[in-house]
């Protein structure tokens, strides 16, 4: 079983570290905003939120690539560009709900959680333990009742 | 298969290119028309190689040539560099302003002659961006003409009906020879004139209304109620987290 | 010769619908859609993209890439001189500059009366007899600079003593 | 002279375009007219329209069968006397007869001339013998006997007969024909095609359109025969739209083969099916390069593609498929009928059978001419051509047209084939032969070719596209006078680049005519670089012509012939040409009957 | 350049022009950034004996090289200036996001001169920069004007503001980022309200790029590991946030009680505990940017007169709206912080002033007359009423806005001000502590914690645990505290790192992120250098020997009860061997040859 991203609301302190890892394994540079992976803090009702890639079962990035420079990982499971491939015609980040797949001008990519070739980086930087990598079964169950699965549902509902 | 290439044994997979099987070697080979998505043109010619098969010698193009027997590749002889930096010269008196093209022209020394420059051409003719354009779906642009009067275009030079305003040409070509201009909330490009769609929420514009209505075409997900930036979409995917969280309370 | 298009739509109409709707058949399309338009008009080339299934701008690119298109209407009388080797060899060139001398039109041009165009043409297959020249259907042999003044004067040009009209 | 009396009479008139041009149709038109049964002629008497006789020069023809005879410069009101005196009393008309230029001596038939004695006719075998529109016309001189022979061989037995003929193809590059079918014999995949290459577009070469318009069936049959060797089912014939009357000969041809059951399901009662289909094609020099046609007949723009595949292997939509040129085509018959050894046994060690020349330029004879391979330059310009125009000089014949070389007149000699022409730096091309006398410039030579292939040019590949367009701008600008040091060497530069690699043929084989020609004529360059000088008078910028007046005796004809009244002068009174006023044309030039025109 | 921008903003308030200006490398490995260059480039431009509120003081945004960094807890920023509260030079640190915002925006600081006619504020776009008018929000709190900024410029953009005390020119008044991060002593936002400048609104969404990568990423990879496998850092702070001290030190029986006046230990310690925090009113822990602690409360008062929510209440403020005010409703304390929060104003130096004038009401010496209500210990409604006064400057609350020192002075009585340098105490009992009590004396900004934690050692045992009690060691531990708390405030992360990692760990994320290969001495000296650049620009200000001391009730009221029953603060024992290994004379001036050594001759 493919392993995935479970992202735990309730744990995140919103210190952006997995912005900070991810930005600097990608791009070389700390720079929030060419991170694949983006938290989102809501200062007042004191809730921090990451927000990543879903490596969805059916994926609009790759229905909608012309070029199938967006292929899933065999390994992995991750949705991965290939930037040779790819034409920059932006229309996976159209097309994604959430937002996830974005074009970054200063490398000129379009980029994504690569779930860093199966250690993501976030996970192990993450200093509270709000996103884990797991298998997906065995997180819902254990955590039915938990933000992990009404993320899900959220997800799911976005789709 | 095995073949080897500049003395070494590579391995190759039968009816991979040259280009292609020194790109996964390492072997540095330039180009400027070849793109991964399309695969070998034969166009620039810059990615001429040196061939020996069966004691024989001749030149072939590394993007186009398919490996099917063993064969002797060499990548870097002095005939190679010499038409390698004629054909960059040729491209240079072309579009001498292109930037890409200077720093080719420096790269290989090549020398100045008195053929005569062009100094409003950028475009090389490498046809990256029709196949874009073609690949995409939108099939907007085309190569008119023939021979030096040869050029790309839209049909008639006016405004594309099927031209979605994606930029894709502007920024796969590798001589930005596409102008692309963005003024207000107006994109234009290949004498058309498109309004860009601004994010409901934080007001970005984030692709033309064209563009938007074509990806929606080919895959709904998009096409949500709401038009969101990237940033926005994450960021409604989050407020739909807080209102769980919300409700949990 | 401009046609008026809309006379003769449904004309056209049935021309490209006389074949199948492949890509093959576009270039016989525009082949027999210029025979009777003199040159490609657009509405006949939006409906070969129509017909066909293949985009507009593909069909722009066949219509500009072959040489006996044109996308613009010629004139009464199309002098097609031939420049093949043996004409060019035999004065050819003289004879193009010496159309533009005395109906002011270069090759790809027609008169502001509409009554000639002039274009060059690779061959005519009548090297054994250049140079020669093609006015519409009808082929002249051996033709020297004089003698073209007397072939324009023959279809209604007005040409001057020194050559100019 | 008197004739034998005949039951039967054809008249053939020769209605190839050159004879056309010349008023064929109305002879022919006034022969129709004359010869209705209300005419009172005792013997059955028919005319024909025939293909080009090749002997253009002489047009219009109109030959009298079986009585051998050939009237030359026939027109329409000559009619009435050859029915009166030749078919109604058997007399021969003069004035009508073909008369040597040198011995003034007149010849009944073409076949007692040079121009055809030292002729060896194959492709061009039915030619101006019979009417291209009858399928019996066809059939009664052995038409379609040879796919019934063919027909009762295995496929592999014809590949190796053609094969062993030693044919080669007639196109340009020379490949062998049998290898490429047997290639594409062996491929798996399917369905399999025949292209006929009828895009003739050799400026100066016209043999293709003269088979296709005189003999379209032997055409027709070569695509058979290959089809039932490789197992192809569809053909296609590719022709210049310009190309009408071929286009309508073909169609013709192609529905008699069908109703004769040559063509469609079971042919000559075998298992075997098998159709032809006329692409038109649209007016593309780089379209005779097979990709390019391929792609062409696809419905794409004409742009070649590398050809490490070869088309026997991915052609036409991407399945094996052969392609040979009309005159390959017309040669296929004969071998498979007559046996690959009588083939071979006609040319050269490497180049076998005849090959078909379209001699034309400053020659006395222009128009097509068939000889054995290995005939050497010398035979066929002077022999067969009858030498130069007007007595002047020759300077080199041009061969392969754009993508061939001038061969200057030291190498006279030498014998026309595939190897020969290469090493001269010239090649075979598809046969044309365009000879240049003393009045042609060298470099303004090299600059049409360019010119030509700057517009031809697909434009797809950047040593061709932008290489062609600079190798231009430096020929057109010592055409002008501007030419620098250094830009032949810069010409010889850029030409091995373009030999080395650009896409396909057309590209690479560019750069000839102006390196054959720097090779060959340099002093001609140089004059033109360094001394500001056109040697023969062509261009423009560079010429001068005055009139000696001591050669000059007054004639007129010089001043009678300039279009913008530059010449004045007193009958018989030396003449001046006006520098201001002249617009070098050089139409005095080529009048002048006492050479008394020059370049300065 | 790598980790530093190079390029720092100056605003002329007074003329309105904006400027870009490269800074120097040499004064960049010198002094680092934030806290230290922050304060050179302060000490270069402005005159010491500066007025606080005047226009000729500057306010000195910075950030140091591993802000916005992986770095350990890299989410730092200072804000320097001339302190309103006791004109020391004043280097406030706070945690969020501001200070990497302004890093991605391309600059590593901003440098705030002059004076503005009209409320104005600061919006930097990236390269772009603007001055905009404030008038919408000058009047407004920090939650309404940030969330007003933020829909004015850009949702995502990082707020620096003042509330209402920097407004009205409150002595001890914050700029508060992010609603609830805090640049809160000294008073700094009473400078930017004296500036009329109402915030400074960042975004920025460029990146930061490190020397060495790959050595940067192994670096830090070890030091976060040190950070969340170490006790404090990985597993107490984070649990129980900052309020963790409130038992330890009540313990210890250093938690001070009612204006120090009491023996330092609370009866209802496990009341305002980091423990019964959690329990009650913890939303949620937070972290600032890029932190693995996470000590950062996010909490709620659902219901009841205190009904709020907010972030904290800290340690400091918990004890000086707790125990220093003999208050045990954990819900009043967080009232008041989030008021505190909300109006831009430390809760320590507000919470110390009020205990004074409780202590004085209480005995007689303020008049029941001066005050609106009775000022009484133990008074939970009182102190909410209190804060928001002082915030306005309402009735006696105008006295309470200028601090405890003032406010005791004014009636006589200075010696009941529990300060340093006029700055207010935090919660340690230095009577507990020898060493925060040197620690207090010799603060470059007065009462302070924060310049050289000695609590680590003394309470903590980190590095290693030494005897709160003696003097012996004190002034050399503590100078290599106060160097390398300099050096760590300067390069931008947080000082509750160094409860994991130390010297090497600092030094190393600075060298491979800057590329400057210093030794880890050399860096230290760093460090001493800024200590020695401050004390240098408070001595010419007029501080000299006489303020390196502290109340006389810890001199000489000795404990009453407790582990350190009737011990005083013996600082006569440790201030001049302080002096000797600073390299200072017995005055407590610098040195020639340290100077020299420093390069601050």
């Amino acid at each position: 079983m493919e392993k995935i991203l479970v992202v735990q609301p309730e744990k995140c302190t919103g210190c952006r570290t997995c912005e900070l890892v991810c930005s600097f394994v990608h791009t070389g540079e700390f720079n929030p905003l060419r991170s694949r992976i983006t938290v989102f803090n809501f200062e007042k009702v004191g809730l921090a939120t990451p927000i990543v890639c879903q490596q969805c079962s059916v994926a609009a990035c790759m229905e909608v690539c012309p070029v199938g420079a967006i292929t899933r990982d065999e390994e992995t499971g991750a949705m991965l560009v290939s930037h040779d491939r790819c034409l920059r015609c932006k229309m996976c980040t159209i097309a994604c709900p959430f937002g996830a797949t974005i074009y970054d001008p200063v490398s000129d990519i379009i980029s994504k959680c690569d779930l860093c070739g199966g250690d993501p980086q976030c996970v192990q930087y993450c200093p509270s333990g709000a996103i884990t990598y797991q298998d997906p079964i065995k997180a819902n169950l254990a955590k039915r009742k938990n933000y992990a699965e009404k993320l899900r549902v959220v997800y799911e509902e976005v789709v | 298969m095995q073949i080897i290439i500049d003395g070494k044994k590579i391995d190759a997979v039968y009816g991979d290119t040259i280009l292609e099987t020194c790109r996964k070697a390492d072997i540095y080979i330039p180009t400027l028309c070849y793109h991964e998505a399309f695969g070998g043109q034969g166009r620039c010619r810059l990615c001429m190689v040196e061939l020996e098969k069966e004691g024989q010698k001749k030149m072939v193009a590394a993007c186009t040539y398919p490996i099917t027997e063993k064969i002797e590749v060499r990548t870097s002889t002095p005939l190679i560099k010499k038409t390698r930096r004629n054909i960059i010269m040729l491209l240079y008196k072309r579009a001498p302003n292109s930037l890409l093209l200077q720093k080719l022209f420096r790269e290989y020394e090549c020398q100045d002659n008195s053929l005569k420059e062009d100094p409003a051409e950028r475009c090389i003719l490498c046809n990256l961006c029709v196949q874009a354009c073609q690949e995409i779906g939108s099939n907007a642009i085309s190569l008119i003409m023939r021979g030096t009067d040869k050029r790309v275009a839209s049909p008639y030079d006016e405004a594309s009906e099927a031209c979605t305003g994606c930029g894709a040409c502007a920024l796969i070509c590798p001589t930005a020879a596409i102008e692309m201009v963005e003024e207000g909330n107006k994109r234009s490009i290949w004498n058309k004139t498109f309004e860009l769609l601004a994010c409901e929420r934080c007001g970005k514009l984030y692709t033309t209304k064209e563009q938007w209505e074509f990806t929606a075409k080919k895959n709904n997900a998009c096409a949500s109620d709401r038009q969101l930036c990237e940033s926005c979409r994450k960021k409604a995917v989050a407020e739909k987290i807080k209102a769980y969280q919300a409700a949990e309370h | 010769m401009a046609v008026d298009i809309n006379q003769i739509q449904e004309k056209i109409h049935v021309i490209i619908y006389a074949y199948p709707g492949e890509k093959r058949y576009i270039l016989a399309m525009m082949q027999d859609l210029q025979k009777i338009c003199n040159y490609l008009p657009r509405e006949g080339l939006e409906l070969i993209a129509e017909h066909t299934g293949v985009a507009f701008s593909e069909i722009y690119s066949l219509a500009t890439f072959y040489k006996a298109f044109s996308l613009v209407p010629r004139g009464k009388y199309n002098i097609k001189v031939c420049d093949g080797t043996a004409c060019h060899i035999k004065g050819s060139a003289v004879i193009i500059d010496q159309v533009f001398n005395s109906l002011g039109i270069k090759p790809g041009e027609t008169t502001e009366d509409g009554l000639f165009s002039l274009e060059t043409v690779n061959c005519l297959g009548a090297c054994a007899i250049a140079p020669v020249l093609m006015v519409n259907e009808k082929i002249y042999p051996k033709v020297s600079s004089s003698g073209l003044l007397d072939i324009i004067k023959a279809y209604g040009g007005h040409v001057h003593e020194d050559g100019k009209s | 002279m008197k004739m034998e009396n005949h039951k039967f009479r054809k008249i053939l008139v020769c209605c190839g375009t050159g004879c056309l041009a010349n008023g064929s149709m109305d002879v022919f038109q006034a022969l129709k007219e004359n010869l209705d049964p209300d005419s009172g002629i005792e013997v059955e008497t028919y005319v024909k329209a025939t293909g080009c006789n090749g002997w253009c020069e002489q047009g219009p023809l109109v030959k009298i069968m079986p009585d051998d005879i050939t009237y030359c410069h026939v027109k329409a009101s000559d009619v009435k006397e050859v029915i009166e005196k030749t078919i109604k009393n058997g007399e021969l008309i003069k004035r009508l007869l073909y008369r040597d230029p040198q011995s003034k001596k007149r010849f009944k038939s073409h076949h007692e001339i040079d121009f055809y004695k030292k002729q060896h006719k194959i492709a061009l075998r039915h030619i101006g013998e019979i009417d291209p529109a009858s399928i019996s016309d066809y059939l009664s001189c052995g038409g379609y006997q040879a796919l019934q022979k063919a027909v009762g061989m295995q496929a592999a037995e014809i590949v190796s007969q053609i094969i062993d003929s030693g044919l080669r193809g007639r196109g340009g590059a020379g490949f062998p024909t049998g290898l490429k079918w047997q290639s594409c014999a062996r491929q798996e995949n399917s369905p399999k095609y025949v292209i006929c290459n009828g895009d003739e577009g050799d400026p100066g070469a016209f043999m293709d359109r003269s088979i296709m318009e005189g003999d379209p069936h032997t055409v027709i049959e070569g695509m058979i025969i290959c089809a039932l060797a490789i197992g192809a089912e569809k053909g296609f014939i590719y022709v210049r739209d310009e190309y009408a009357l071929a286009i309508q000969n073909l169609k013709q041809a192609l529905a008699d083969a069908r109703s004769f059951g040559y063509l469609g399901d079971d042919i000559m009662g075998r298992d075997f099916f098998f159709d032809i289909e006329i692409v038109r094609g649209g007016g593309a020099f780089v379209c005779g390069e097979e990709t390019a046609l391929i792609a062409s007949i696809e419905g794409n723009i004409g742009e070649p593609r590398d050809k490490y595949v070869f088309p026997t292997e991915k052609g036409l939509w991407g399945k094996p498929t052969v392609i040979n040129n009309v005159e390959t085509w017309a040669n296929i018959p004969v071998i498979i009928l007559e046996g690959a050894e009588n083939f071979a046994s006609i040319g050269t060690d490497h180049s076998k059978g005849t090959k078909v020349f379209s001699l034309v330029g400053k020659v006395m004879n222009t128009g097509l001419v068939e000889v054995p391979m290995g005939t050497t330059l010398r035979e066929i310009i002077y022999d067969i051509g009858g030498g130069i125009l007007k007595g002047r000089q020759f300077k080199a014949v041009q061969t392969g047209g754009p993508s061939g070389g001038c061969i200057p007149a030291e190498l006279l000699d030498l014998p026309v084939d595939f190897e020969s022409l290469a090493a001269a730096g010239s090649m075979m091309g598809s046969g044309g032969l365009i000879v240049m006398d003393d009045r042609t410039c060298m470099v303004e030579v090299a600059r049409y070719y360019l010119n030509f292939l700057a517009g031809e040019s697909c434009g797809k590949c950047v040593p061709c596209r932008e290489g062609i367009r600079r190798m231009l701008e430096i020929l057109t600008r010592i055409c002008e006078g501007q030419g620098k040091e250094g830009d032949l060497e810069l010409l010889e530069e850029l030409g091995e680049t373009l030999q080395i690699a650009s896409l396909c043929a057309l590209g690479k084989t560019a750069p000839n005519p102006v390196l054959s020609t720097i090779r060959y004529f340099r002093d001609e360059y140089l004059a033109h670089i360094r001394e500001h000088r056109c040697p023969a008078g062509v261009c423009r910028k560079l010429t001068e012509f005055y009139i000696d007046p001591e050669l000059c005796n007054g004639c007129g004809l010089c001043k009678k012939n300039c279009p913008v009244n530059a010449i004045s002068g007193e009958k018989k009174e030396p003449h001046v040409i006006s520098q201001e006023l002249c617009i070098r044309c050089g139409d005095c030039i080529n009048n002048c009957p006492f050479l008394a025109v020059k370049v300065k | 350049m790598f980790a530093w921008m190079g390029q720092i903003l100056r605003i002329d308030l007074s003329s309105g022009k904006v400027s870009k200006e490269r800074l120097d490398m040499a004064m960049l490995r010198d002094y680092i950034g934030a806290r230290g260059l922050g304060s050179k480039i302060f000490a270069d431009e402005v005159a010491p004996n500066v007025d606080p509120l005047a226009p000729e003081n500057k306010v000195i945004f910075m950030t140091g090289p591993l802000t916005g960094t992986l770095a350990t807890s890299g989410g730092r920023y200072n804000v320097i200036t001339k302190g309103p509260l006791n004109g020391t030079i004043a280097a406030s640190n706070s945690g969020g996001t501001f200070g990497p915002e302004l890093k991605f925006a391309g600059y590593d600081g901003i440098i705030i001169e002059g004076k503005s006619e009209k409320p104005v504020y600061l919006w930097v776009n990236d390269e772009q920069v603007e001055i905009r008018s404030a008038e919408e929000v000058w009047g407004k709190n920090v939650i309404d004007t940030t969330d007003m900024l933020k829909a004015a410029t850009d949702e995502e953009a990082k707020v620096a503001c003042i509330g209402p005390a920097g407004e009205n020119l409150v002595k001890f008044a914050g700029i508060m980022n992010e609603y609830n991060r805090a640049a809160g002593r000294s008073g700094v936002g009473a400078v930017l309200g004296s500036k009329k400048l109402k915030a400074v609104v960042v975004r920025g969404t460029g990146g930061i790029k490190v020397a060495r990568p790959d050595l940067f990423m192994e670096t830090v990879t070890d030091a976060r590991n040190k950070l969340r496998n170490h006790p404090v850092t990985g597993q107490g702070l984070a649990a129980y946030g900052t309020n963790i001290l409130v038992n330890i030190l009540n313990a210890h029986g250093g938690l001070p009680v009612n204006n120090f006046s009491e023996a330092a230990i609370f009866a209802d310690a496990e009341k305002i505990s980091g423990e019964y925090q959690a329990e009650k009113y913890l939303v949620r822990n937070k972290g600032c940017f890029g932190c693995t602690i996470g000590c950062g409360r996010v909490s709620r008062i659902s219901k009841g007169k205190f009904k709020g929510s907010g972030e904290g209440p800290e340690y400091e403020a918990t004890w000086a709206f707790g125990s220093n005010l003999g208050i045990n409703n954990f819900e009043a304390i967080s009232k008041a912080n989030y008021l505190c929060n909300e109006l831009g104003m430390d809760p320590i130096t507000m919470g110390g002033t009020l205990s004074c004038a409780v202590e004085m009401y209480q005995k007689n010496i303020i008049p029941y007359t001066d005050v609106e209500v009775p000022l009484a210990w133990a008074d939970g409604d009182m102190l909410v009423e209190m804060v928001k006064k002082t915030a306005y400057r309402e009735g006696f609350g105008n006295e309470l806005a200028e601090g405890s020192y003032r406010l005791a002075e004014k009636y006589g009585h200075p010696e009941l001000s529990m300060t340093a340098k006029k700055q207010e105490l935090p919660a340690y009992d230095p009577r507990g502590q020898q060493g925060i009590g040197l620690e207090y004396a010799t603060s470059n900004r007065g009462g302070c914690h924060v310049r050289g934690y000695m609590t680590s050692p003394e309470i903590l045992g980190i590095p290693e645990k030494v005897d709160p009690d003696t003097t012996d060691g004190k002034p050399g531990l503590l100078k290599i505290f106060q160097d390398l708390t300099a050096l760590c405030d300067s390069s931008g992360i947080c000082l509750f790192t160094t409860f994991a990692i130390g010297l090497p760990e600092i030094a190393q994320q600075i060298r491979t992120a800057t590329g400057i290969d210093l030794s880890d001495e050399e860096f230290l000296l760093a460090g001493e250098r800024i200590w020695n650049l401050e004390r240098l620009f408070n001595l010419q200000a007029g501080f000299s020997k006489k303020d390196d001391t502290l109340p006389p009730r810890l001199l000489q009221e000795p404990m009453k009860d407790g582990p350190h029953k009737g011990r005083v603060l013996e600082l006569d024992k440790m201030l001049p061997e302080y002096y000797k290994l600073r390299g200072w004379d017995d005055e407590g001036i610098p040195g020639e040859e340290k100077k020299s050594q420093l390069g601050l001759a």
